[in-house]
């Protein structure tokens, strides 16, 4: 199986994400768009991981790995920070978050 | 430390299971239907009439007095008085109940009938399995399934119908002797002499006992 | 919200009560639940309406009703007698009490004396039901706080042999209508007293085991050390009674204070506790029963011969003069009493109860308060309620 | 022909797994065609799995309806059949046949599918746990790290049946479900970690061999359990996965005497039972990791036992960690949320952090060769975890000013 | 190998596609999960088990359920009385689509995306710890502080600020809902006690004594 399958569901995943997070109005889905996005990329290097000339080069296997560690920090903060404008504004709709004064 | 009282805890949770095995005493369960707990002698749960004799209609102690009926605190029992009288166990007429029901469902087993009663006509019974199908009718009692015999009565409650048949025996006798010594003195003392026969326990005639409301 | 670990600040209760509550808006985040009247621990037909900040409680309402049988009402039109086993009723798991409250009032109204042999039977079932209800009490509280039985069982066991007691006394195990006016029904069966005293010989041996499972069970001590704390100005103020008072710090037993039936003749301690919380009130309870023992052991030796009813009483057309009385014990769960006024009729002509269940709820609110779910549950359970008195 | 070789691959298949042999699939496999293989080899390998278990789950809720009826002085399910044996048929029997009641405003598909998720993963666990001496469904590599993989996942499935279910007391025993296993967790990675540093594998069967030697003429086994740090780690995963499982005195979540049922309120029928099903699979699921990692699996307590087949060395432990279980469950009160949490992360934690340190004092001090090394290492451990222990007990304890109490008494 | 490609591939896309369109925000949680646990199977399909189980234990495990948290502490989980999607929604749409067909073309026009595939790679759990503490020790240890600082940080964020939120969430016990209906007037202490005993008694209350000061060891 060719490579660019792979490459291909991993751009339409991207998409998929990137849509989300420019379209939605609820900031939690917007991180989960931002999530999928992660995701569809992590796909990237394991797919050339596995179809690199010398497979036991296992970079790609690491860096998946940091990225995983960096969107799990990435999803608990950004989920403490809706939580927190959550409780000052009431609301997750990302439209009416559209003042700086607190 | 830490831990301690939990693990004295599981001590003494084991303790109980190895005694569930060696030591029968801890396990109060009784498997009941093939076993019984002996109903104890005091135990009471419904009423029922007592009557002598043979005979359940000729032998019922019951006068229709219908004190059991104003004192019954739930309201469960329901007699009619009798138009005509039969005699009782010492001979003189009295009234008897026509219709006598009880509504087990509605008994609340408190024996207060037993106790107000003058005629030791009503007594608890220890039978407790009148579980039925039928919730109204399988569970209203009349006069015929109410009536059980004295023997059966001193099967239950030994010590208790042995003091009630001396008792009654007694006033038996009493009244007995009583009439025997008016017999022999007055025939027109006779009509009085059956007002005095029951003065001391029973009332004579059951209508001036009951409480007027 | 996991990461916020125990706030555990009884003492801010007021602070954290939301503005929104009052002008009958919920805020986002509270929720509120009808714990009841359908919940495996309400003890009965009871509804706490809660509203829940996480787990923690905000705003308790105790709603009950659900069991009203109109036992006063039923009283006034039936003979003092016929109200003797809707007594048993009203706290069903200590029907002895119940009866020698209203007997107690029903003596004073109509100047009868139980003699002293009677009063010795009093003594001892009443401090044989002080101890299976408080028996079944720790028991249910321990279910309560989750030991899955346990304690229950065991407590039950124990519970049965003196259940077995009252049967052969008074032919009913728990609806036992054994007092009458000036004195008690029937006469102690023959060997009774043997078997009392065996039971209560045994109950040290029950009460020490029972500590050993549980008194020094770290989750235990967790779970109600510092929690439902009741200050001893307002369970004054809210006129609580019995054990729950007293583990608030209030020397206050009217087993002491009346001297009633003849309880002056008997050598025992009111143990007292320091901090009203729900250890306390647990603790009060397993230590008033080692002073219940030792009041039965000196009753079952004294208890004298004699006559069980005063001559005086009548069971047929009672009727007790002009007047009213108010005859009160110290039940198991606190002061009961009974208040009856007589026009002369068969019939009381007003009766009332003062019930130690629903007195003792009034403060549900104020113990629950900041308090989690988990504990709002073992703080009803250390009340020590019984629906059938809540509600009569 | 093709059923005589049949038969004899299917005997000599129960044979060899009957005698620790390996290869047991492998004549049975030969008959049938090479394209179906893969298939055959993965049903011969699941269903023994799922109906030894399903077994065991049903003799399990007897023996916990029997123990505990037995700690409190009862007698326990007597009815059905001899010493109310069928009564988990009965108890079946009476699942299956009960309405299966959707509430009106419940999420129906979520409220339907909760169960299902919850099932899959927990049969999923049994996979990497080696039963035998060549019983080993998958071999895997990273074997534990797909166990604990696979376990986070039923989290989800019981917040599905919490929120669905539209019950107040359902939502508060999911979010409570999950803040519970997430925080034990934790503390259950962690102290098996030590294990894994020590054994240098993720793989539980190279786990197993590591701990197959026996010392002091084989009457000692080489266990991890009978190391300082193998002590402490077993009873904190012992702890933790009692918190995993939802088992008292962690059984928060579906705390009848406050939330009827937790997540479980608005169930009946079969998904209930599949819910029960799947609390108790975790339960063994948990409990054969536990055996895997600290009991040396299969391995018989002396050396001169070895010679009873291997699996039933590892079911004997595992039923014996379950009775343990049964055991604390008729014992002990249950704690509250927040006392649930704080145990976790201010008692488990840190206690299992400082195991991975004990550990690898254990390790670097193998190389100790004075007499007494071995007793000097071992007590050396033994201090390292048990003072800290006293004095993280007192802390956690302390903050509640837990104290003998003593009470006056009025005359 | 085409047909479990071309089955997860759907799975996990069409979960992607729910997650981010629909209504109810618990859905989309769900839904994001199984589009996890596919790109997990993915990472599987491709030899990367380690990778794989990581996943599920991170994101299904964690990402998923925090996700989960927030949508239930903010209340978002009630469908919303206006559209889900913003104002601008055909522009985001937009710009997504033509993302995608820029990477499509970059990928196909590459020779790289023809590869085949090699031979299966073994990279055993060891290998790679060795490399993480090797060669990748410091963004190991980058990433450990990363982690740290992030706990921290989400915990500072998220924790409750009611202590600092100040008054307009106080009531004072007066004018709450009835909480003062029994508190007790201050200084009632036990001599108050005392002299209520008395008035219900018959007692003088010199009969209620303090308890004696003896205080008994619970234990026996």
């Amino acid at each position: 199986m060719p490579l660019h399958y792979y490459l291909i569901f991993s751009a339409l995943l991207f998409a998929v994400g990137l849509a989300g997070a420019l379209t939605r109005r609820n900031a939690i889905l917007v991180l989960v768009g931002i999530e999928l996005m992660l995701n569809a990329a992590n796909l990237n290097f394991i797919a050339f991981w596995r179809y690199s000339p010398d497979p036991n080069a296992i970079q790609g296997i690491l860096f998946v790995i940091f990225s995983i560690a960096i969107a799990a920090a990435e999803a608990a903060v950004g989920l403490a920070l809706i939580i927190s404008i959550y409780r000052h504004y009431k609301t997750t709709n990302l439209e009416k978050m559209d003042s700086l004064k607190g | 430390m830490l831990g301690e009282g939990i693990i004295k805890g599981m001590v003494e949770t084991a303790r109980n299971f190895v005694g569930s095995y060696s030591d029968p005493e801890r396990l109060t369960t009784v498997e009941y239907p093939e076993d019984k707990i002996p109903a104890k002698e005091n135990a009471r749960n419904f009423p029922f009439l007592v009557y002598d004799g043979d005979d359940a209609a000729r032998g019922l102690r019951c006068v229709a007095c219908q004190i059991c009926e104003k004192e019954c605190p739930p309201k469960c029992i329901y007699i009619v008085k009798s138009k005509d009288k039969k005699p009782d166990y010492i001979g003189k007429p009295q009234f008897y109940p026509a219709v006598f029901d009880i509504d087990v469902s509605v008994c609340m087993s408190c024996q207060i009938c037993v106790e107000v009663c003058p005629f030791e006509a009503i007594k608890m019974d220890t039978e407790f399995e009148l579980s039925n199908p039928d919730r109204f009718g399988g569970l209203l009692q009349d006069k015929h399934r109410l009536a059980k015999s004295n023997e059966y009565y001193h099967k239950i409650h030994e010590t208790e119908a042995a003091e009630v048949d001396a008792r009654l025996a007694a006033e038996k006798a009493k009244a007995e002797a009583k009439a025997r010594a008016d017999a022999e003195a007055k025939a027109a003392a006779a009509a009085k002499a059956a007002t005095a026969a029951a003065t001391p326990k029973p009332a004579p005639n059951p209508t001036t006992v009951a409480p007027a409301k | 919200m996991f990461m916020e670990t125990a706030i555990d600040t009884p003492e801010s209760k007021y602070e954290i009560l939301p503005k929104t509550l009052s002008n009958g808006e919920m805020d986002g985040e509270l929720l509120e639940v009808a714990m009841g009247p359908q919940h495996p621990s309400t003890h009965g037909v009871f509804r706490m309406d809660v509203v829940l900040d996480g787990e923690k409680v905000v705003k308790l309402k105790p709603v009950f009703g659900y069991l009203h049988r109109n036992h006063e009402k039923i009283a006034e039109n039936t003979t003092y007698l016929a109200s003797m086993p809707y007594t048993d009723r009203l706290d069903y798991l200590c029907s002895m009490t119940n009866n020698w409250a209203y007997a107690l009032s029903v003596e004073k109204l109509a100047g009868l004396q139980p003699p002293e042999r009677a009063e010795y039977i009093r003594i001892i079932t009443g401090e044989l039901t002080r101890l299976v209800n408080h028996t079944c009490l720790v028991g249910f509280l321990l279910q309560d706080m989750g030991a899955l039985g346990t304690p229950l069982m065991y407590a039950f066991r124990e519970r049965e042999m003196i259940l077995d007691l009252f049967e052969s006394l008074s032919g009913s195990r728990m609806m036992c209508n054994y007092m009458r006016f000036g004195g008690c029904r029937v006469d102690l069966p023959a060997g009774w007293l043997e078997q009392a005293k065996r039971a209560v010989d045994s109950y040290s041996g029950f009460l020490d085991e029972f500590e050993k499972l549980l008194t020094e069970n770290e989750i235990l001590v967790a779970r109600t050390q510092g929690i439902g704390v009741l200050p001893p100005d307002l369970a004054v103020n809210a006129s609580i009674t019995g054990p729950m008072l007293r583990a608030s710090g209030v020397n206050y037993d009217i087993r002491k204070v009346d001297k009633y039936g003849i309880y002056d003749r008997f050598e025992f301690r009111v143990p007292l506790g320091d901090h009203g919380d729900v250890y306390d009130r647990y603790m009060i309870r397993l230590l008033e029963m080692r002073e219940s023992v030792k009041i039965l052991n000196q009753a079952l030796r004294d208890i004298p011969a004699g006559p069980i009813v005063d001559p005086k009483a009548k069971l047929r057309g009672f009727r007790p003069k002009v007047g009213e009385a108010y005859g009160r014990i110290e039940g198991p769960k606190g002061e009961l009493g009974f208040y009856l006024i007589s026009d002369g009729t068969p019939n009381p002509y007003r009766y009332r109860v003062r019930p130690p269940s629903l007195i003792n709820l009034t403060v549900l609110e104020d113990m629950c308060l900041g308090q989690d779910v988990a504990d709002v549950v073992i703080i009803l359970g250390s009340v020590d309620i019984v629906l059938g008195e809540v509600d009569r | 022909m093709i059923i005589g070789e049949f038969f004899r691959g299917l005997f000599l298949m129960i044979w060899r797994v009957a005698t620790d042999q390996p290869e047991a699939k492998a004549d049975l496999l030969a008959v049938f065609p090479p394209s179906a293989r893969p298939v055959i080899s993965a049903v011969l390998t699941v269903s023994p799995i799922i109906g030894i278990f399903a077994t065991l789950f049903a003799l399990t809720t007897l023996l916990e309806r029997k123990g505990l009826g037995r700690i409190q002085n009862r007698l326990g399910p007597n009815r059905v059949g001899p010493f109310g044996i069928l009564q988990p048929v009965a108890d079946g029997l009476k699942m299956l046949t009960k309405e299966d009641i959707i509430p009106r405003s419940a999420d129906a598909l979520v409220h339907f599918l909760a169960p299902v998720v919850l099932a899959v993963p927990t049969i999923l666990a049994f996979a990497v746990l080696p039963y035998g001496r060549n019983l080993v469904p998958v071999d895997m590599d990273a074997g534990i790290l797909f166990f604990f993989a696979v376990g986070a996942s039923t989290e989800l499935a019981i917040f599905m049946a919490g929120w669905s279910s539209r019950n107040k007391y359902s939502l508060l025993g999911a979010m409570r479900a999950i803040a519970q296993m997430i925080s034990y967790e934790i503390p259950l990675i962690i102290s098996s970690v030590s294990v894994i540093m020590i054994a240098g594998s993720l793989s539980p069967v190279e786990i197993i061999a590591q701990q197959g030697r026996y010392l002091a003429g084989g009457f000692v086994p080489h266990w991890f359990v009978l190391t300082p740090w193998g002590l402490a780690g077993f009873i904190m995963f012992l702890i933790a996965s009692l918190a995993e499982s939802n088992r008292s005195p962690f059984d928060i979540p579906e705390a009848e005497s406050e939330l009827i049922a937790g997540h479980l309120t608005e169930y009946s029928g079969f998904k209930y039972a599949l819910f029960f099903m799947a609390e108790y699979f975790g339960m063994f699921a948990v409990s054969g990791l536990a055996v895997t990692l600290f009991l040396g699996g299969w391995h018989a307590p002396f050396e001169f036992l070895e010679i009873v087949p291997s699996y039933v060395w590892f079911f004997a432990k595992l039923m014996g960690l379950v009775c343990l279980f049964i055991w604390v469950r008729g014992t002990v009160p249950r704690l509250r949320v927040d006392q649930l949490l704080n145990f976790a992360w201010k008692f488990m934690l840190p206690l299992s952090l400082l195991n991975l340190v004990v550990a690898a004092v254990w390790h670097f001090t193998a190389a100790w060769e004075f007499p007494g090394a071995g007793l000097g290492r071992w007590l050396l451990g033994a201090v390292m975890i048990g003072v800290p222990y006293v004095w993280l007990g007192r802390a956690l304890s302390g903050s509640k000013k837990i104290t003998q109490r003593t009470y006056r008494f009025a005359d | 190998m085409q047909a479990a490609f071309a089955i997860i591939a759907a799975l996990t896309l069409v979960s992607a596609i729910a997650a981010m369109s629909l209504r109810n925000l618990v859905h989309c949680a769900l839904c994001l999960a199984v589009a996890f646990a596919g790109l997990a199977a993915m990472y599987l399909q491709l030899d990367a088990q380690f990778v794989g189980f990581a996943q599920v234990l991170v994101y299904i495990g964690a990402v998923a359920i925090l996700v989960v948290f927030a949508i239930l502490l903010t209340r978002s989980g009630q469908p919303v009385p206006h559209s889900v999607v913003s104002r601008s929604w055909i522009a985001g749409v937009a710009i997504a689509v033509l993302v995608f067909c820029v990477l499509t073309r970059v990928i196909l026009s590459s020779s790289v995306s023809q590869r085949s595939l090699p031979a299966k790679p073994s990279p055993t759990v060891r290998e790679i710890g060795n490399q993480l503490m090797t060669w990748y020790v410091l963004p190991l240890q980058v990433i450990g502080l990363l982690l740290t600082a992030a706990t921290i940080g989400a915990v500072i964020i998220a924790m409750n600020e009611r202590k600092s939120a100040g008054g307009d969430h106080r009531v004072t016990a007066d004018q709450g809902h009835g909480h003062g209906h029994l508190a007790a007037p201050t200084g009632l202490n036990e001599g108050n006690a005392t002299s209520i005993a008395s008035e219900t008694g018959s007692e003088s209350p010199a009969h209620y004594p303090q308890p004696e000061r003896e205080r008994e060891v619970l234990a026996k």
